[in-house]
């Protein structure tokens, strides 16, 4: 599900997960979505890019900016959307929210509210992957802002010492909230990876077909038991670092750059492309687009269909083993 | 006096402060620029340097400010949420919290660490509702959980200009209350608990925002002809035993209302002073009324099913006070 | 039965453990080329990569062997010293213990943190004495304090084949104990405390290294008529609660010896579930006999000081059962 | 007391940290030393070069194996036997040991237990001198093991991005505990730290002049404003890495590396040196030793004539403000 290469295809993934996302943030402003959503739109093609180089047994970390990585490796909208509006249909059933949504079944060991925390198990699973002598391989996602994170640059050594089946995917959008990358990174960002012994790439994150490439490279070399590689992609964020209900977070961006980073824009880019050389087939880029809402709706259609899980259920899930009066509630009757 | 709401207070004291020591100085991540409420001013305010942003590097910020407080500084460390100290757990326990006795006195960590984002109820989900105050009361760091805006201001000055490492822990859910806050830089001492209404049946120790909590539900048993006394600590580590023990001679009965886990929380050391130093008064069984043990879930119904609300609160104290 | 030291217990179960499923591997600092004796021969004894020497890296082993765990493992983690856990510690309690919650039962994470080198008394000073389960008990991870040679084994093997994370709290002082332990590969069951001596008049609920010495003090106060009985609960979470509640309401009477600091420590929780469910059979206030809320000093006379020993579960039995 | 550039004083530096822990070791071997004592024979020349281009009120922080940095910057024999023998006269009153050795008179900020914990803090001791305007520096050192601590690495950044008068210094002895830095280590040791924007050099460990030189270098660039420095010192520690009363930990190193090690020795070589150039002095090193000898003796004296803390101090010092019951102790009475 997750590998393409069919440029009409990732033009989709990438309309997808714009869309899902405009719909999420207008669910956000409505009310129906509680707690803090990240928009990952104007990335898109570093999510598409990336997972259509992967196969569907591959293994993908995310990040607190999840929605993209997690439809682009085939994450199916109406369980996101119900996770989001805490639906027991959820991935997560509504355990997670956005933060937190996982698919196994899809290799997506699960979004991730703490910055650079997902590298580390996703080089544990590759790990897994190479006791097995399986030719899977781990991609974890992670920002600029997380390149100093100590447990993120200890992974890029793990994974070099250990020799793992990874591919570690950057995605530059230059801040961290509202911190530049420049004020924020010592030394260049490719070469600080360099410096673990990693393999380094930098790449043109608003461009799926460079994305695509690059990733399909250094997953071949990770597969044939090469080892790990790492991959910088230059994007940027169109939004703000954070929506939640009532509140948009302030954003410290300059109008220019904002403005500058929409021109480079992925969809466009690829849909001109597809325009110029006659690629969109029978009906066109608008087919396509249709097809996404319709899917979109449905989707949120089966969310706001859903049910709530029920209280009694509040303290399921967090053992697989459990004893009795164990785990304890709150209050004794 | 004039009224503000709790997060302004905050700011207040951090003005404040950085105006009476030059010594004190806030870092953390995006904290310039207006960007975050109890911060905003102060880099416009204050010389360059007294205000930095931080690269997501939690452990190495921590102790960059270890270092500084053992080089004469008062920094505050700001932690975005709460749950946000775990990657720098090892600077805050192994450090911050031994090094003095290690030293033999030979210096001092003056240092504050400030923990926004605290408590759930907001569906922030598992990693971004935490309470996580009992794992630094229990390492030995002083912690402070200001119930309104005049305590979170005057436990933010007094945190910052205690000679030790003192944890600020503030709840997400209390940032817009408002209050009457003195204009002043009085500092509320550590250790010192505070009656927050009267009453002769039962103690209810309430911490936070289950203070708030506590209030409604002894307005609701009144009405039953049960009088709750709510005794807000305020200050967790150093705590005031006296002042619990003093409670709970007039009333016979305790009920310690705390929204962080339950098993090995600020609730159980509660309990158990009292089960030491309070034997002899006790009318019943004491009642913790606390968080499930559990992650916090996203979902809303799930989330407040395993939260302690007001509700709980009033079926403890009837369930001793019956 | 065969006798055994401790630490050729926890070998023994590695073994067998690594025997019966190749899920199970381990990974740590220097635990090749037999440095170490809890492991010692395993590398040897199975296929390459199953006994791994890690960098001093310990946040990201543990999220690697989390990150093994979701993917099918049953990795053992060991920390050299039981203080060696909080570098790591947002990814045991932001990671292990929060994601089986949050992703709804997606996955499990079977994964076992070993702990050696808790406990002080050697001049190990402030960083390498700390006992810290209470951290590992408040954030849900389920933790076993074996006492004795064959519970180390079983409880041991217990822990790597539970579907969730559990840690294994070894106390330096035990290493070198000797006693019966069975050649299979028998679990000890969590959740299960055990009589260690049978008393009418005071239960002491002693864990980890103090079950000896509450033996001790046992013997003494048999001579001045005084019959303790003393209870181990083996695992503290999840805990034998019918257990602890079953001997109290025998002998009215509690102890609660606990070699970790006091505040919010694992005797306040005992003494929170034993004031609210034990109420009625208790006759005498709940003691806690507990390390002081310090860093533990590197100079014996002051070490031992700060430091629960027989003498003072003695006196606290003492003073309640006059 | 620290700066020195007089290589007859290097000399007999380089022989106090020796002797100073042979001398240890016997006392652990009689059992008058509880606890773990990591040796640092063999790196002399390291701590004496590095703490020679230092002022006294520079800083450093430390690491387990500690005593050389300690005596290095200026630390007194006679009140770190005292301590090591757990009395009240040492400099941590006892309370401290081996691993916690500081003076905070010298700017020495303290051994530390924790691999890699002293590093940060050397960067805020040196953000203070810079808020303050003076021109000091902070030195942590640390080992090649370290070089894989988040801590550390993040250290790396922020020393960068602040701009700090840091100067790291890595002994590099090839092993942390067993575990040989080839295996343990991704990459390139020096590459790594230049990877987070830092100056790097490489230098002889085993030569006093030439750690004098470098380190000399980087102080005078941190003290102008010319921000952080990445020394890396190649050296090793001739013994096991940690003895302890009544047990010294296994070796794993090859008796080959080790007497190659030894052939390199930096006291030799600068005894040599003197010897060849008639650097001595009167006494020639025979009174250099003797010194040494005669001050340790003395030193040991006093700490076996100094009492121990009182029992009823033992919750000394957790505290600067403490309050009534507070901190609590393990019993009530
Ligand atoms: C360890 C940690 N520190 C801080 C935060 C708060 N936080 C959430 S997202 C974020 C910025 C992350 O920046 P980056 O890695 O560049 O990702 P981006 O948001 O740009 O996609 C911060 C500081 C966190 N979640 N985890
Ligand atoms: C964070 C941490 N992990 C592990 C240890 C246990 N330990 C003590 S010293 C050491 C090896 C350190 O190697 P290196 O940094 O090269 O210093 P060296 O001992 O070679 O001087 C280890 C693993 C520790 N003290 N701290
Ligand atoms: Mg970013
Ligand atoms: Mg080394």
């Amino acid at each position: 599900m997750s590998e393409s290469r069919d440029p009409v295809e990732w033009y989709r993934r990438m309309r997808r997960l714009r869309r899902f996302e405009m719909r999420a943030a207008e669910l956000v402003g409505e009310g129906e979505i509680a707690g803090p959503v990240h928009e990952y739109i104007g990335e898109e093609a570093v999510a598409v890019g990336v997972c259509a180089a992967l196969r569907a047994d591959d293994v993908i970390t995310s990040t607190h900016r999840g929605h993209g990585h997690i439809l682009a490796k085939g994450g199916a909208p109406d369980r996101m959307y119900a996770e989001l509006l805490g639906r027991d249909s959820g991935y997560n059933r509504g355990r997670g929210g956005s933060m937190h949504i996982a698919d196994f079944a899809l290799g997506i060991f699960g979004a991730n509210g703490i910055v650079g925390a997902g590298a580390p198990m996703a080089c544990g699973a590759a790990y897994t992957f190479k006791l097995r002598g399986e030719d899977r391989v781990a991609v974890p996602f992670f920002g600029d802002g997380a390149m100093n994170q100590g447990v993120l640059l200890e992974s890029f050594n793990l994974a070099v010492v250990v020799d793992l089946p990874v591919v570690f995917a950057c995605e530059n959008n230059g801040y961290a909230i509202s911190s530049p990358i420049d004020e924020m990174l010592g030394g260049e960002l490719v070469e600080r990876a360099a410096g673990f012994g990693l393999p380094v790439r930098s790449v043109d994150g608003m461009d799926v077909r460079a994305v695509h490439a690059a990733t399909s490279a250094a997953v071949e070399r990770a597969r044939a038991g090469g080892g790990p590689t790492f991959l910088e992609f230059r994007t940027a964020r169109y939004s703000v670092h954070n929506i939640a209900t009532g509140a948009r977070m302030r954003d410290s961006r300059s109008e220019e750059m904002l403005a500058q980073a929409r021109g480079r824009d992925p969809l466009e880019r690829l849909a001109g492309e597809l325009s110029g050389n006659g690629g969109w087939g029978a009906g066109g880029r608008e087919a396509v687009d249709d097809e996404i809402e319709r899917e979109l709706e449905g989707a949120i259609g089966f969310a706001r269909n859903s049910p709530r899980p029920r209280p009694e259920t509040a303290l399921d899930y967090m053992y697989a083993d459990t004893y009795p009066d164990f785990p304890a509630p709150g209050w004794e009757q | 006096m004039r009224e503000m709401t709790y997060i302004q207070a905050l700011n207040e004291a951090l003005h404040q402060a950085m105006s009476e020591d030059s010594a004190v100085f806030v870092l953390g991540e995006n904290i310039r620029g207006g960007m975050r409420p109890e911060t905003a001013g102060l880099d416009d305010a204050f010389a360059p340097g007294r205000v930095l942003d931080m690269p997501i590097s939690e452990a190495a910020f921590t102790g960059f400010a270890n270092g500084a407080a053992l080089a004469g500084m008062r920094p505050v460390v700001e932690f975005q949420v709460a749950s946000l100290m775990f990657p720098a757990f090892d600077q805050i326990v192994n450090q911050a919290a031994k090094l003095p006795l290690m030293l033999g006195g030979q210096a001092h960590i003056p240092i504050t660490f400030f923990l926004m984002g605290a408590g759930a109820g907001g569906g922030r989900a598992g990693q971004h509702s935490d309470n996580p105050y009992t794992f630094l009361i229990h390492a030995g760091i002083k912690t402070v959980c200001p119930a309104t805006p005049a305590d979170a201001k005057g436990l933010m000055l007094a945190a910052i200009f205690e000679n030790d490492p003192v944890a600020v822990v503030v709840n997400a859910n209390l940032l817009r209350t408002t209050g009457e806050v003195p204009a002043g830089s009085e500092r509320t001492p550590l250790a010192n608990g505070k009656v927050r209404r009267a009453g002769r049946d039962a103690t209810v120790c309430a911490i936070g925002s289950l203070v708030p909590a506590a209030l409604e539900a002894a307005e609701r048993l009144t009405a039953d002809g049960i009088e709750v006394e709510v005794w807000d600590p305020r200050s967790l580590l150093p705590f005031d035993k006296e002042g619990l023990a003093a409670s709970v001679a007039k009333t016979g009965r305790l009920v310690v209302a705390d929204d962080s886990a339950r098993t090995c929380g600020f609730a159980a050391e509660v309990a158990g002073l009292a089960a030491e130093r309070c034997f002899d008064s006790l009318r019943a069984p004491i009642k913790r009324v606390t968080r499930a043990d559990v992650t916090v879930p996203y979902s809303t119904p799930i989330e407040h099913a395993m939260l302690p609300a007001a509700g709980e609160v009033e079926a403890a104290v009837r369930a001793i006070a019956a």
